[in-house]
């Protein structure tokens, strides 16, 4: 049970930072503004799920594990409308 | 494995100072500051000081980042030439730079072994406070005079921050950029209820975990500064009373429990046992309240003659 | 001579130097417009009071004051501690905060707020805080905050009248100050690593010549020297100091300058007395003979008054720093040591007075001449007769002419230096001091001479302040022995 | 160990931030190396709590304190500077430390 258990938080880590790397590169490879930001937010999003995934079976506590998934939400509201804000200025400075 | 990651987390840190020092383009330089910031906030943890983690990735990183692109915006429309210094006073600095680093790395490498620490005081003095988190009775019990000074420090940073307004602004509000996008609305309104709970959860467990009035005092101003950016609320006028009495309000109530110290304890400063948890959270609550006023302020900075704002 | 560190009779004292203008503070900038101008002056009437009371309790006791804040013992604790030249120092800034604000009634107290008013009367009443701060700390961390406390007054003062110029001097001021405050600070954190204590008085009993103490205390003069402006580190203080308004002026260059070297002193004397035997009191002595024939030089050369003052002050600086050399030995051992030691004091003891007057006498003649040209200033001794007369007593003071606190000054340094053999600073004091009669004779010469059309004759309220503290400054060559005898109490010596 | 690798790392962020602050001339340059130079500061500071662990605790807490006030105070000072800079940049237009 505990192999399981740490075969999951592994599995679930790896990938989650699998895709932080490829958010990453996403961010310094592609060509324009908006198709970065997408890149930047839909993969970290996604890892950042990912790792708190794994780390959720980890957490000895129901409030630890609510605070880590609120982590978790907190990242992607803020990650939305910031890459919202940014694209729309992005744009008005592009296009006068 | 642990050391590797503390290898990579040194490297990279260098080589980010490196960056923000030497690079060519000044946003670069501030945007590796920030990852400076972060970096250096997760290198708190591995150092053991999780209060101070939480400092840093609160003022560190965070709101100084901020503060330097606001002024790095604000800076683009004048002339930005950087001149070069002469080749002889770089390699003069250089090596006086290199010199004193050294010096440093052989005397860290040097100091006694096992490393004296006042470890043993502060768990023989801890039951007295009334706290559980030793960082905080340091901050509020023994050292609280260097506590109430730093508050006093920060009082008059911002004093000296409206300082250099113009004659004209005296009394009116800081400069308010205002951004009605859609998401940003959004954000503004969901966010700041959360963000309140946050902060004042944070000053709260900071009698026995990591957290302190500092670092949900900044979470507050946060929260502040990105209802003023959405258009949801507005800088005070800096002429306005309330300002003020919320400004002094949580030194005034420091020094007020400390002189109250002569007559409760017998000493300035001083905490009687049975009540010094209660006494130390009446401080902290007025505290968050004037350090987010005035982290938010000296963020927003002086105010602007009215036509300007 | 052990120190226990244990709260004193009158320790209490020295809680109320730091929460009356902390307290002032805060009722200043929540009261505002005129209210914060009598808060000020209450604070510093207060604060006269309480020095004169501290100093007699410190003579009374024959020890130094020591209060325990929280009652928390150190090193875990913070120790406040009084001696004798902390006693003397804040006496003196208690006096010249009380002249500047008597002075500044006319400047900054218009029935409105105004921008400039609220600042000042804030930071006068700050400054009074940290100056006794510094003076009154005796943990190196807690000296930090008050550092910074100073800096935060300081800086806003430079650029009070928010001109292009005082802005760019502030900055410049800024950014050496934090330099300074930085290299202090890293010395602090040496210290802790070392010896896990910040108490001056724990650490003078642990420190036994280790690589870690001798490179903290580096790092730390070094950026106390680039605050105290000491040559070759001074290029920002002539703007800062000649551009302020000249209440401000006189506060930069009578006080805060002081409370920094104070803190050299500290380091040099209290917390490791055996470093003025070494080569390193030399080098400060040599920057401060550097600084005596530097700064006199370029204070001979100015076409301004209020430069030609910030330049005398960084020669007159440079006299404080030849006590380093000198005051060594075993306390009472060897009397010239003590002499000198004395003879500092009243260096800054007398400057202070002398210096604050000099601003504001030169502050009043820029208001009735509308400008402050040495070459323009003819027929000013006619229409400031008080204040020209109480310029002319500060700069009797400042060349060391008896029976003058700076003649007394002088004149102890100048013996302690024959008496130990060390000649060579006796040239350059000499040297200086008649550099110094040049530059205040050109200054008196001009405003003596008959001006073609006469100016207006000036209200003489404030140029009594001017006199005030001149006589200050002259008097202090008159006391009887009492004075040289408290600046003892409480000296440590290796 | 770690401790010893981040003391070195901490006299290094030093020596570059002094560099910083020495040769760059931009006003915001100087106060981006002062940042550098202070977190050095802090991290030596940081490794020496660290070393003073004992007991069940992680680190010496009173280095740990004195570091959180330390942050609080050069925060105040980048900020002060910043509104100086600005300050100056919009009365003349540029944001220089020398004349010229």
């Amino acid at each position: 049970m505990t192999l399981l258990r740490d075969l999951f938080s592994i599995v679930a880590i790896c990938a989650g930072g699998f895709f932080f790397l490829a958010g990453t590169v996403g961010l310094l490879r592609f060509p324009d503004m908006l198709t970065r930001l997408h890149a930047l937010t839909k993969a970290d999003n996604l890892g950042l799920g990912l790792i708190v995934l794994g780390l959720l079976p980890r957490v000895g506590s129901v409030l630890g594990g609510v605070k880590l998934v609120a982590v978790w939400a907190l990242a992607l509201l803020a990650s939305a409308c910031v890459s919202q804000v940014a694209a729309r200025m992005g744009r008005l400075r592009d296009e006068p | 494995m642990s050391l590797g990651l503390d290898l990579l987390l040194a490297a990279l840190m260098l080589g980010l100072a490196g960056w923000t020092v030497l690079g060519r383009d000044m946003f670069a330089a501030i945007a590796a500051f920030i990852a400076y910031g972060l970096l250096l906030g997760i290198v708190w943890v591995r150092v053991g000081a999780l209060d101070v983690a939480l400092t840093e990735a609160a003022v560190g990183g965070g709101v100084t980042g901020g503060l330097l692109i606001a002024a790095w915006a604000r800076l683009r429309a004048t002339a930005m030439v950087e001149r070069k210094a002469g080749a002889g006073l770089a390699v003069l600095a250089a090596l006086a730079s290199l010199g004193v680093a050294v010096l440093l790395a052989a005397v860290v490498l040097h100091l006694p072994q096992p490393a004296p620490t006042l470890v043993p005081e502060a768990m023989a003095n801890l039951a007295p406070t009334g706290l559980g988190n030793p960082v905080s009775a340091t901050l509020m019990a023994w050292r609280a005079l260097d506590t109430l000074l730093e508050k006093l420090v920060l009082l008059l940073a911002l004093l000296g921050i409206w300082s250099v307004a113009p004659d004209a602004a005296w009394g009116a509000r800081p400069a308010a950029s205002v951004d009605r996008d859609g998401a940003l609305t959004f954000l503004a309104q969901f966010l700041p209820p959360v963000g309140v709970v946050v902060g004042i959860y944070t000053v709260w467990t900071s009698a026995d975990a990591p957290g302190g009035a500092f670092q949900g005092g900044t979470i507050l101003a946060a929260m502040w500064l990105l209802a003023v950016r959405a258009g949801l609320a507005d800088l005070p006028r800096v002429a306005s009373r309330w300002l003020r009495l919320a400004l002094v309000a949580g030194p005034a109530v420091f020094l007020a429990v400390g002189l109250a110290g002569f007559v409760l304890a017998g000493h300035f400063l001083a905490y009687p046992e049975a009540v010094a948890k209660p006494l130390i959270v009446l401080i902290e609550a007025p505290m968050i309240l004037s350090i987010g006023v005035s982290l938010a302020l000296m963020v927003a900075g002086p105010p602007v003659p009215k036509g300007d704002a | 001579m052990t120190e226990l560190l244990s709260n004193t009779p009158g320790g209490t004292l020295l809680v109320f130097a730091l929460v009356v203008p902390a307290a002032g503070l805060m009722l200043a900038f929540l009261a505002g417009g005129r209210a914060a101008m009598r808060v000020a002056f209450a604070v510093v009437a207060v604060q006269l009071g309480l020095s004169i009371a501290i100093a007699r309790a410190v003579w009374d006791s024959g020890a130094a004051l020591i209060y325990l804040a929280g009652g928390w013992r150190p090193p875990l604790g913070i120790a406040l501690r009084a001696d004798g030249i902390s006693a003397a120092m804040m006496v003196m800034t208690a006096i010249v905060l009380a002249a500047v604000a008597l002075y500044a009634r006319t400047n900054f107290s218009a029935a409105t707020e105004r921008r400039a008013d609220l600042t000042f009367w804030c930071l006068l009443i700050a400054l009074s805080g940290a100056m006794n701060a510094v003076f009154l700390g005796n943990d190196l961390f807690n000296l930090y905050v008050a550092l910074e406390l100073l800096t935060f007054v300081a800086v806003p003062l430079v650029c009070l009248d928010g001109k292009p110029a005082t802005l760019q001097a502030a900055l410049r001021y800024l950014l050496f100050a934090l330099i300074g405050s930085v290299l202090y600070l890293l010395g602090v954190a040496l210290f802790y690593g070392a010896y896990a204590a910040l108490d001056i008085t724990l650490l003078r009993g642990r420190i036994h010549g280790e690589p870690a103490a001798y490179l903290a205390v580096a790092l730390m003069t070094a950026g106390l020297l680039a605050k105290t402006a000491l040559f070759p580190l001074h290029l920002w203080l002539p703007p800062a100091h000649a551009d302020a308004p000249p209440a401000a002026s006189a506060v930069l260059s009578a006080l805060v300058v002081k409370a920094k070297f104070f803190l050299i002193l500290r380091l040099w004397f209290a917390l490791m007395p055996t470093l003025a035997e070494g080569p390193g009191a030399d080098l400060l002595g040599a920057l401060g003979a550097g600084a005596i024939l530097f700064g006199s030089a370029l204070a001979l050369r100015q076409a301004r008054l209020k430069l030609l003052i910030a330049y005398s002050t960084l020669a007159q600086l440079g006299y404080l720093f030849l006590m380093i050399p000198l005051a060594t030995g075993p306390v009472n051992w060897l009397f010239w040591s003590a002499g000198a030691w004395t003879g500092g004091m009243f260096q800054a003891i007398a400057h202070g007075f002398a210096k604050a007057a000099m601003f504001l006498a030169a502050g009043l003649m820029a208001e009735v001449a509308g400008h402050d040209r040495i070459a323009g200033l003819a027929g000013i001794g006619r229409a400031l007769p008080v204040a020209t007369l109480g310029f002319a007593l500060g700069g009797l003071s400042l060349l060391g002419v008896p029976p003058s606190g700076g003649f007394l000054a002088k004149w102890l340094l100048l013996t302690a230096s024959i008496a130990e053999g060390q000649w060579w600073w006796a040239v350059v004091m000499l040297i200086g001091g008649a550099m110094a009669g040049g530059y205040i004779f050109r200054v008196l010469a001009n405003t003596l001479a008959d001006s073609p059309a006469p100016l207006p004759v000036a209200p003489r309220g404030r140029q009594y302040v001017v006199l005030a503290l001149a006589l200050c400054s002259l008097a202090l060559g008159l006391l009887p022995a009492g004075p040289s005898a408290l600046l003892q109490i409480g000296r440590v010596g290796p | 160990m770690s401790a010893d690798l981040y003391g070195l790392c901490g006299a290094a962020l030093v020596g570059i931030g002094l560099y910083g602050l020495i040769v760059q001339p931009h006003p915001l340059r100087k106060i981006l190396a002062f940042n550098i130079l202070g977190g050095g500061v802090f991290l030596l500071f940081g490794v020496f709590a660290r070393r003073g662990a004992a007991l069940s605790l992680p680190g010496d807490p009173v280095p740990q304190a004195l570091l959180i006030t330390g942050l609080v105070v050069s925060f105040a000072a980048t900020a002060l500077a910043v509104a100086l800079l600005l300050r100056l940049a919009a009365e003349t237009g540029r944001a220089r430390l020398d004349d010229e």
